[in-house]
């Protein structure tokens, strides 16, 4: 009798104390985790995909050249294409790979477009990148062999799992956000799009420095490779794509290996980069000085991109849907707010200086 | 693996529950392959090494044993046909062959000892001599140090050594053996433990003991709060100072005493207190390696209370071995009547002590800096032995003795000049150091103490906050030390009470630790001895 | 007996021989004071210790250190 | 206050004993420095020291500071700045008449040279060499401890690499690269 007492007063113990520790930390790692919503919010679109309806007819994944590049509005508003875009700062191509694996998991598009930039990075280049690519990933095979892929040396597959052990310092820099958003994040971009609005006129362009050698290494055709097999096997139309851009350079020889694989595999290859059909000037229509687009660039870019894909996939026009109609009303209206407020920031801000 | 590591947590959990799943009679078993695995993770070809040095100190101990078993049969057997004068011959013939043995294989595992560790410091030696005489130099060969080597070496040794010294038999079974030399928690940084203090711990079935285990995992987390809490953050600011030591000169040196004091003990104790406490969960008692060394009153006591384990082996095994052998004797009886009786005592006591301080320093590191730490330590011990009537007379004059002040007043000089001994582990040669050192006075800089210098170093406000808890803490748990074990006591307070006590301590080493991307984890300190 | 007590007394005037059983084990004795006491036993009794009997049993007390003493002579 | 002057001297005899032992020992002095050398040999010394480029009569060093080196050779022609994505640095293009050099964000500097290239013959590298030079002349200048790939000729020393890129038998492009921060 006794004894019994002493166990279910041990086991009340035990589950108890289990239950507040694990709840502490549990708050404690929702706290120190870093809101990307109200800091760095190039890693935040990659969580926002989720809530989005899974019913896109094109699917963009990339790193900044596509999430600055092409406004999803325009795509929807002129031809009908229901586009997200899975973009994270410097995306590498296995990224690339396995967010395209993870999306697939969700639904399948009638389109898939990869920035092929990413070719030419064989080593993962720093946590922090690494940090926002995956973190917003929801717990998949593919997310586990995407941290694998993309751990530097000093990263911990662990702190992948429990981001507490990753930013448990970050108690030295909490701000009122960090409190506010414990547990709901600030939607910050529009089906994956990040507005930019200011105007650096494209300048003094360096010559690309020449290389030894321009050959892309074997892990990036590997993973172009899985990529291309994973959209022939769901039945999706592959485009590799560079966006354009007047730096960092992309070399000739990179375009030509690009051209000769897109041949072989028989997929599309869309090179932008000094393509006067687009109609982009790189004195208006840039915000870094050629590097990305501003938001006009984004616009005219994109009605290229639209008629060029429906030219070339005959990818569908959705514009019937009604529902699908009722959303995207909603997200012109947020758009174009959106749009005078940082232009009204814009405006501030020159004003200062 | 590093006790600091995701992998080592991993790897003690899964080791425990297979521990505790098997039957009695093989968990040794199961502790052997574990220590193995653990050596593997150091890379495969560090296990030649640890192989070599378990097979030879067994073989010879173990020839030493049936040398004397084979005596003792002889010897009763031809019981009343030998004369007195036979039986000793005969004892004497085994025990030179028992002394070959014993010294056969000391010599190896010394001589592999020193060629991994010290052939790089003798070969940039020779070199300099031959820069002098303007020689090519010879070019330094790429050894890997393995794991512990120093560490292991020393147990096997000091079980040869026993078994020779008949003090314990020698272990029949060569995989319990290679337990006790390579047991996992011990590998890395010690305790150097002797074979009789960890035999029945190591061998006997141990079953699932709660109060054991938990109080295994609080000493281990205590470890984990002096190491990732007070050393790993402490060293940045310590490594910033030591690097430049064109601009931290002068009272920064002071400062880098003091830093350093805690760092090295804070790793170091910290380090043995995982040891210790991974040891508890498995039901092993390993020796303790220190005893609050900094409330020391003197060198020679702190001696007695820092790395015990390692003073003891030297105390064992080289101290008393030179000390009592016949020439040492002889001297000491020729100074006696030559010398005086005071300076006829000590003579064989400063040669002796002598052979040890340089062992210690030699034994720490590679380099003319650990060479001059042990001698220095040898000089202020030497110096103190020979004021010690001095003080005696000073003591009972003044009538200090028992006088909290003055005692404070002597921990704080054993801290200060051991401070300043240990700077040596700090610069990169013998030189600096004592340019370092005797600058303390003459920097003029002693504002940097106050002034917010220090807040340059690499540490911030917080950081200085968290030390300085971290420190108290420390102080405060030697303080209730002494009265017994503090385990002990926080277990008989009520639940709530240990609850708060050891998730805060927990909680502390997760928020407050300084280890993950942004913290250069240092490595144990100890490791590389 | 004597003899050893005198010189042991000398060692440590303020340490009562007959009865202190714990002369290692409360660190009254330490490393030096064994290495004086077997380099005076040396000339006392021409009796060598070697460092294998250099354990605390032996010399823990007065009377284990005479013990130790006799038998080391009767081997001899 | 008395027993504690006292004892305050007592102690400064034994530091100062100490000392003069040790003092002592510095007739060993040189063993000591030769110890020095014994411990360069664990921490390998000298090893940051790569090739240098010069322009102007100042040394420019990759992994170090941009600043100092602007403060002395004065302005570019052109400067470009290309900031990474998610406000994580920004790179520097930094074109003078002859060569350009390449900042990025290093760990305890802002802008370190990560990289400079000589494009055009108006400059050459200290030993001689720029764009139109043969290989042989390469070799003659450099020696021939070099690797060599897809007409890259890389000297590789301390934590950077000096490449001559070779084309139809002559340097096309002389690269200071930085090992770090490429």
């Amino acid at each position: 009798m006794k004894r019994k007492k002493i166990f279910w007063r041990r086991f009340l113990r035990v589950t108890v104390s289990g239950i507040i520790i694990c709840s502490m930390l549990f708050l404690l790692q929702r706290l120190l985790v870093p809101k990307y919503s109200v800091g760095t919010q190039d890693g935040a679109m990659i969580a926002e995909y989720y809530d989005d309806a899974p019913k896109h007819n094109l699917i963009i994944i990339g790193d900044s050249e596509m999430y600055e590049n092409i406004s999803p509005l325009v795509l929807w508003q002129n031809y009908g294409i229901n586009c997200y875009i899975r973009g994270s700062a410097q995306q590498l191509i296995w990224q690339s790979c396995y967010l395209l694996e993870d999306t697939l998991r969700h639904e399948t598009p009638e389109a898939v477009i990869i920035n092929i930039t990413s070719m030419q990075y064989a080593e993962p280049q720093k946590e922090s990148y690494n940090r926002m690519t995956l973190e917003g990933m929801r717990w998949s095979t593919s997310k586990v062999k995407a941290i694998f892929a993309s751990m530097t040396e000093e990263e911990s597959f662990w702190e992948y799992v429990f981001p507490l052990l990753r930013y448990h310092s970050r108690w030295n820099d909490l701000s009122d956000d960090d409190f506010r958003l414990m547990f709901s994040e600030e939607p910050v971009s529009l089906n994956g799009y990040m507005m930019q609005v200011g105007v650096k006129p494209a300048e003094n362009v360096p010559e690309g420095r020449p290389l030894a050698d321009y050959t892309f290494s074997d892990t990036c055709y590997e993973y172009l490779d899985k990529i291309t097999a994973l959209c022939k096997e769901h039945g999706v139309e592959l485009i590799l794509m560079k966006s354009p851009s007047v730096y960092p350079v992309w070399y000739d020889e990179w375009d030509a290996q690009m051209k000769e694989y897109a041949q072989k595999n028989q997929i599309k290859y869309l090179n932008c980069v000094n393509n006067d059909e687009i109609g982009l000037n790189f004195r208006t229509d840039t915000f870094d000085g050629g590097l990305h687009l501003n938001v006009g660039g984004a616009e005219i870019y994109s009605n290229f991109l639209g008629k060029w894909l429906q030219s070339e996939t005959g990818i569908s026009d959705l514009r019937d849907d009604a529902e699908l109609s009722k959303e995207w009303e909603q997200k012109a209206a947020d758009y174009d707010a959106k749009k005078s407020e940082k232009y009204k920031e814009l405006a501030m801000d020159s004003d200062d200086s | 693996m590093q006790f600091v590591s995701y992998g080592f947590l991993l790897f003690l959990t899964v080791v425990f529950i297979v521990y505790y799943l098997v039957p009695g009679r093989f968990q040794w078993m199961v502790l052997l392959a574990a220590s193995y695995v653990f050596y593997l993770f150091a890379g495969p070809k560090y296990l030649i090494y640890i192989v070599a040095t378990t097979l030879t100190t067994w073989l010879a101990a173990r020839q030493i044993d049936l040398l004397k078993n084979r005596q003792d049969v002889y010897l009763e057997e031809n019981k009343k046909s030998l004369g007195r004068e036979e039986k000793k011959l005969y004892k004497a013939a085994t025990k030179k062959k028992q002394r070959f043995m014993m010294l056969g294989a000391l010599l190896l595992n010394l001589g592999i000892l020193a060629v991994v560790k010290y052939t790089n410091f003798a070969i940039s030696n020779i070199n300099a001599v031959i820069g002098l005489a303007g020689g090519e130099p010879i070019g330094l060969v790429s050894l890997v140090l393995p794991l512990g080597i120093s560490f292991y070496t020393f147990r096997a040794l000091s079980y040869l050594i026993d078994v020779y010294r008949k003090t314990i038999p020698a272990e029949k079974n060569v995989f319990k053996f290679a337990l006790f030399v390579s047991f996992f928690p011990q590998l890395i940084q010690g305790p150097i433990s002797r074979f009789n203090q960890l035999e029945s711990g190591l061998f006997t079935p141990h079953r699932l003991n709660w109060k054991r285990v938990s109080f295994g995992l609080q000493r281990m987390l205590w470890g984990y709060v002096k190491k990732m809490v007070i050393a790993d953050r402490i060293v940045i600011g310590l490594t910033t100072m030591t690097g430049d030591t064109a601009t931290y000169t002068g009272a920064y040196v002071l400062v880098e005493v003091f830093f350093y004091a805690i760092q090295l003990y804070a790793d170091f104790s910290g380090g043995l207190d995982m040891a210790i406490g991974a040891g508890q969960i498995f039901g092993v008692t390993l020796p303790e390696n220190f005893e609050r060394p900094f409330f020391s009153k003197s060198i020679k006591e702190y001696w007695n209370r820092w790395h015990i384990t390692m003073g003891a082996w030297f105390t064992d095994y080289i101290f008393y071995p030179i000390s009592v052998c016949k020439p040492m004797l002889n001297l000491s009886k020729w100074s006696r009547t030559h010398l005086g009786p005071v300076l006829g005592r000590r003579l064989s006591v400063y040669l002796s002590s002598f052979a040890v301080w340089l062992a210690t320093g030699v034994w720490h590191g590679a380099s003319w800096n650990f060479v001059f730490w042990g001698l220095s330590n040898y000089l202020v011990i030497m110096v103190s032995q020979e004021f010690e009537p001095l003080y005696r007379r000073f003591h009972q004059r003044f009538n200090v003795d028992g006088n909290l002040l003055y005692k404070v007043f002597q921990v704080a000089r054993t801290f200060l000049l051991m401070g300043f001994l240990r700077m040596y582990d700090c610069y990169d040669s013998v030189l600096t150091t004592w340019r370092m050192v005797a600058g303390v006075p003459f920097g003029g800089n002693w504002n940097v103490l106050w002034d917010g210098s220090l807040m340059q170093i690499g540490l911030t406000t917080a950081d200085y906050v968290i030390l300085a808890a971290g420190i108290l803490l420390m102080f405060l748990v030697s303080m209730s030390q002494r009265s017994g074990s503090v385990r002990e006591k926080i277990h008989a307070k009520p639940f709530a009470v240990r609850f708060v006590i050891w998730t805060t301590l927990f909680m502390a080493v997760l928020l407050a630790g300084a280890y993950g991307i942004g913290y250069d984890a240092s490595n144990f300190i100890y490791n590389q001895f | 007996m004597d003899e050893l007590l005198e010189f042991l007394e000398e060692l440590h005037p303020d340490v009562d021989y007959e009865t202190c059983d714990t002369l290692i084990d409360d660190g009254i004795l330490d490393s030096f004071d064994i290495i004086s006491i077997i380099s005076e036993v040396a000339d006392m009794f021409d009796v060598t210790i070697s460092a294998e009997y250099i354990v605390p049993e032996n010399f823990n007390s007065a009377q284990a250190l005479y013990d130790l003493i006799t038998y080391l002579e009767d081997e001899g | 206050m008395k027993k504690k002057l006292v004892s305050l001297m007592l102690v400064v005899m034994v530091c100062m004993f100490s000392l003069v032992a040790c003092g002592g020992g510095d007739d060993k002095g040189n063993d000591g420095n030769n110890g020095g050398g014994g411990d360069a040999a664990n921490t390998p010394n000298g090893s940051s020291s790569g090739y240098t480029f010069e322009y102007k009569g100042t040394s420019i060093s990759v992994n170090t500071a941009i600043e100092p080196v602007i403060e002395k050779i004065g302005e570019p022609s052109s400067k470009f700045e290309a900031p990474s994505c998610a406000g994580q640095g920004t790179d520097f293009i930094y074109t003078y008449s002859g060569f350009e050099i390449d900042t990025s964000p290093a760990e305890n500097i802002t802008n370190a040279i990560a990289a400079i290239i000589i494009v055009s013959d108006e400059v050459e590298t200290p030993e001689g060499i720029t764009i139109g030079n043969t290989k042989e002349e390469v070799e003659a200048a450099y020696g021939t401890d070099y690797t060599e790939s897809n007409g890259m000729m890389t000297y590789a020393k301390g934590d950077m690499k000096l490449n001559f890129l070779i084309k139809n038998n002559v340097v096309d492009s002389v690269q200071y690269m930085s090992n770090a921060l490429n």
